[in-house]
């Protein structure tokens, strides 16, 4: 591959988006999915902490007056409730917390400022939904100039049909698709994880 | 004696959002008033009526603004109003010289946030050269209204001859004089927080002085006729000309001009760019010897930039809309029944 | 950045119910409007601007409708819709020709309902002579707007000199052209229940024929000026006059004509009449030889038969309503802050 | 006076509006208002009884949808729920009960029908309050050719003012004002109470 066209992954962070109980306790298809989905995500979430790669909790916060969708009856992760939770097996509190209004975890956050702090190039995409949050932080990291990666295992939907949809849309517009053992793999090996330079047509 | 009618016939057809959504169920609704109407109304189902007012011909619109949000990232309500009703004055032929503006107000509404419209509408109306000659403000109760809605009815006046759809004639070319799409992923964008809308710009402008530079460029009677692709988007336009010439609308997809990130992003929500509301676009059919005149010319306007041939007119016989794909497949797109509703969590 | 204007400016000063009621701070509002748009508001605080366009004079006014209940007695929002801008027109001494129906109807609003509303437009625009020359529908979500709202955009032509409030004179005679206060009785009375609904119905018309019977009956320049009245009543209209000219508008209440069930249901409710609103009442200002003679030309209108000259228009210098009470003692009557409330449970 | 200037009540019905929980508990001055007139409407209503003199109570209900004024933060009088009831102590299922939905007795309800089905010509109106929906019931019972009497003892309002204010309308208008001792000494006595007929000027 042409030289100027690939850069590569230098400081990566994790972001996993709205593993909150009442997202999660929405049906039972979501926690069905979720539960299927945690194992890998509890993994990487230590493996990484073991690595000082920083990780960042999205936690979606609504207030009284949001006009937004009602779950069950009601607004979800109202602010002060049980429901704005993360799930305790992701043990949130060891790590950065960011709460956020809307899908972007980059909409009226300072998530791309707390990257910078970092001095992160690379964003590695966990939680769910696949094709709304994790989709749409892909595309708004990747404006803002990061490498983006979503990491497979690590991602959930309420269906699978959705998930697929949403990584075929991140590799063919804006990031990688990889799966959290092979980040680690190459993590350790010190192999870079290229990305290619896309011209905007 | 009841005057609630509202709830005793609760049960029976309602106004639903898919009339207002430009598509199929909009143009049954708008069938109905006129039919209702009747001989009092005597508008030709164009975007502009044209008077004959003590022999001298106006065009005449009116249109209702109920955006949401009402403030995005590079405009707001009040441009919009401006612009919309500019733009329909002027894709009928005639210079747009007034505007009324009615405004209905929720109780509660910012005094700042109304300074804010009311600015945009100025600077609106002085970039179109246009005055605004009434206006009206009603204020509502909280909840009675969403903000504010903007009601502009214009008023221009022919120095040549009305632009008809009638006259659209087969092998005409179809040129879009920008890229579709931009202004429904930009408003979705920021209603949704999807990171768009900083890529994104509306394309929220008044073309009347682009459509002059076009009509400038060629003999009298060589652009057939111009119209806004608002709500709707190409799609309907397209099923619009298609229904009033008897003729297929073949459109080649490669060269509809779409901004990349825009087609990241209504594909991300599932959506068809071709469907997708625009504040800033004309389509213009052209007499084919001509087209490429026009095209030059719509280049060197700053809303033209990006102008580009996307097709021609059929052959008569058949209606519809006609859009060849990347692959070179032929499909017939199919108006929408209501809105398209994007995919969302 | 933030889109969200409202959010961040919600401490600040707001639109409130009261800038819509017509009174004091409905003009303050009209005024700051006027002021932000500058250069390009070009209207002359008359309810119908005069465009000269090409040589043509043309009178054109807008009217946004926000009628609660949007159905009533005797009419509903259509009619009011159509009379509010006939009757803006007409007063201005030009012919109303053509409208621009602007709807914003709820999602949920029935279609039967939505049919009673075109056809009430539909009769009044027949009754009036006007005919119907665009339209617009936009539907909003439940909750975002109140069942309907109805902007119209009227238009018409001279056939005679403009009229106009500066050539009011002192010593003019002020006519009313029908009873007040039925049309705001008759609402409120359906809003709550009351009662008067039965005895008291709106007086919602179009007057461009009464006006054309007016001016017909006297030489030309003999009748003033004409206003209808509406929100805010007959001392909305008095104060205008008032400041328009600088003369004091002095009237006697003993000749005002109300309906003896309407005087008792006001003051049941604690209101004057003189601030209710009116959708078929115009005050014409005579000069005082002709007066006699316009008042027997409305008295053979059926919108004229309870005319009658309820003062006439004072020396100049001080502005203000004077108003001659019942046991003589003559009030001087201050606009109103903004709506008057009706004292309920 | 002019023989064909009056006329004299034939038959009446006594009209009681609004006597219920939620109305009577939106403030402590109501509470006491209301205790304080209570007394006399109690033997009023014993009076009619024992004559055979037919009684009417009105009851405002409203539904979740309608949009009128909270009480405590929530529609006072909602079908089904117990604020819509009537105060025990006037023994309100002993006698005639209509439902309404808004200020006027008359207002799509029908207690016109029913008044012309009992015979009656003249309404005894009681209850509170006062200035709106005694009053307009008054105006409109007027309207309808009734002979109206506000009840002097057995109405009330929030504040005494106002339900000055509301009797002077009643006799300036469309109606007489008289106490509850009065009416029942001169139905005992044979004695006809006689009322204007008022010309629609």
């Amino acid at each position: 591959m042409d030289e100027d066209k690939i850069k590569v992954a230098r400081k990566m962070a994790f972001i996993t988006t709205d593993l909150q109980q009442d997202l999660i306790e929405k049906s039972p298809e979501r926690i069905q999915r979720v539960a299927e989905m945690l194992p890998s995500v509890v993994r990487f979430l230590h493996q990484l902490r073991e690595r000082a790669i920083p990780i960042i909790h999205q936690q979606l916060v609504y207030r009284e007056t949001d006009h937004v969708e009602f779950f069950n009856g009601r607004i979800p992760c109202l602010e002060g409730t049980k429901g704005v939770e993360f799930i305790p097996e992701i043990e949130a509190d060891k790590d950065i917390i960011m709460k956020k209004r809307k899908d972007s975890g980059f909409y009226e956050t300072n998530l791309d400022e707390t990257l910078k702090g970092l001095g992160c190039d690379t964003i590695l995409l966990g939680g769910m939904q696949a094709q709304i949050c994790i989709q749409t932080t892909g595309a708004d990291g990747y404006f803002r100039g990061y490498n983006v990666i979503a990491v497979e295992d690590c991602i959930t939907s309420t269906r699978e049909e959705d998930k697929r949809r949403a990584l075929d849309w991140i590799s063919g517009y804006c990031g990688r698709v990889l799966s959290s053992t092979d980040i680690i793999a190459a993590y350790d090996a010190h192999t870079p994880i290229e990305f290619p330079v896309i011209y905007t047509p | 004696m009841n005057y609630v009618i509202a709830e005793d016939a609760a049960a029976t057809e309602a106004v639903i959002l898919d009339h207002g959504t430009g598509a199929r169920l909009s143009r049954e609704l708008v069938e109905m008033i006129a039919a209702e109407l009747g001989p009092i109304y005597i508008g030709e189902m164009e975007d502009s009526a044209i008077l004959s007012l003590s022999g001298e011909r106006l065009a005449i619109t009116t249109d209702s603004f109920v955006v949401q949000p009402a403030f995005f990232g590079n405009g707001d309500i009040g441009k919009i109003a401006v612009c919309g009703t500019v733009n329909d004055i002027a894709v009928s032929g005639a210079i747009p010289r007034y505007l009324t503006l009615g405004l209905i107000l929720e109780a509660g509404f910012p005094m700042p946030s109304l300074r804010r419209v009311i600015r945009s509408i100025r600077a609106a109306a002085e970039e179109a050269g246009v005055k605004i000659v009434a206006g009206d403000t009603k204020v509502v109760g909280k909840g009675a209204a969403d903000q504010i809605f903007i009601n502009t009815t214009g008023i221009g006046e022919f120095r040549r001859p009305p632009l008809r759809m009638k006259d659209v004639r087969p092998g005409d070319q179809i040129i879009l004089s920008g890229q579709i799409g931009n202004h429904a992923i930009h408003l979705l964008s920021i209603r949704e927080g999807l990171g768009f809308e900083q890529r994104v710009a509306s394309d929220c402008a008044p073309l009347n002085g682009l459509v002059d530079t076009a009509l400038a460029s060629v003999p009298q009677g060589m652009i057939r006729s111009i119209r806004d692709v608002t709500r709707g988007g190409l799609c309907a336009v397209m099923h619009e000309y298609a229904r009033a010439t008897n003729c297929p609308m073949e459109v080649r997809r490669s060269d509809v001009p779409v901004m990349w990130e825009t087609t990241m992003g209504a594909d991300m929500l599932g959506l068809d760019v071709i469907h997708l509301a625009n504040e800033g676009c004309a389509a213009l059919f052209v007499d084919p010897d001509h087209a490429q005149a026009v095209l030059a010319a719509l280049h060197l306007h700053p809303y033209g930039k990006d102008a580009a041939i996307i097709g021609s007119v059929g052959q008569p016989g058949s209606e519809g809309f006609h859009l060849t794909q990347k692959d070179g497949s032929v499909v017939e797109v199919e108006e929408l029944l209501g809105a398209e509703i994007p995919r969302l969590c």
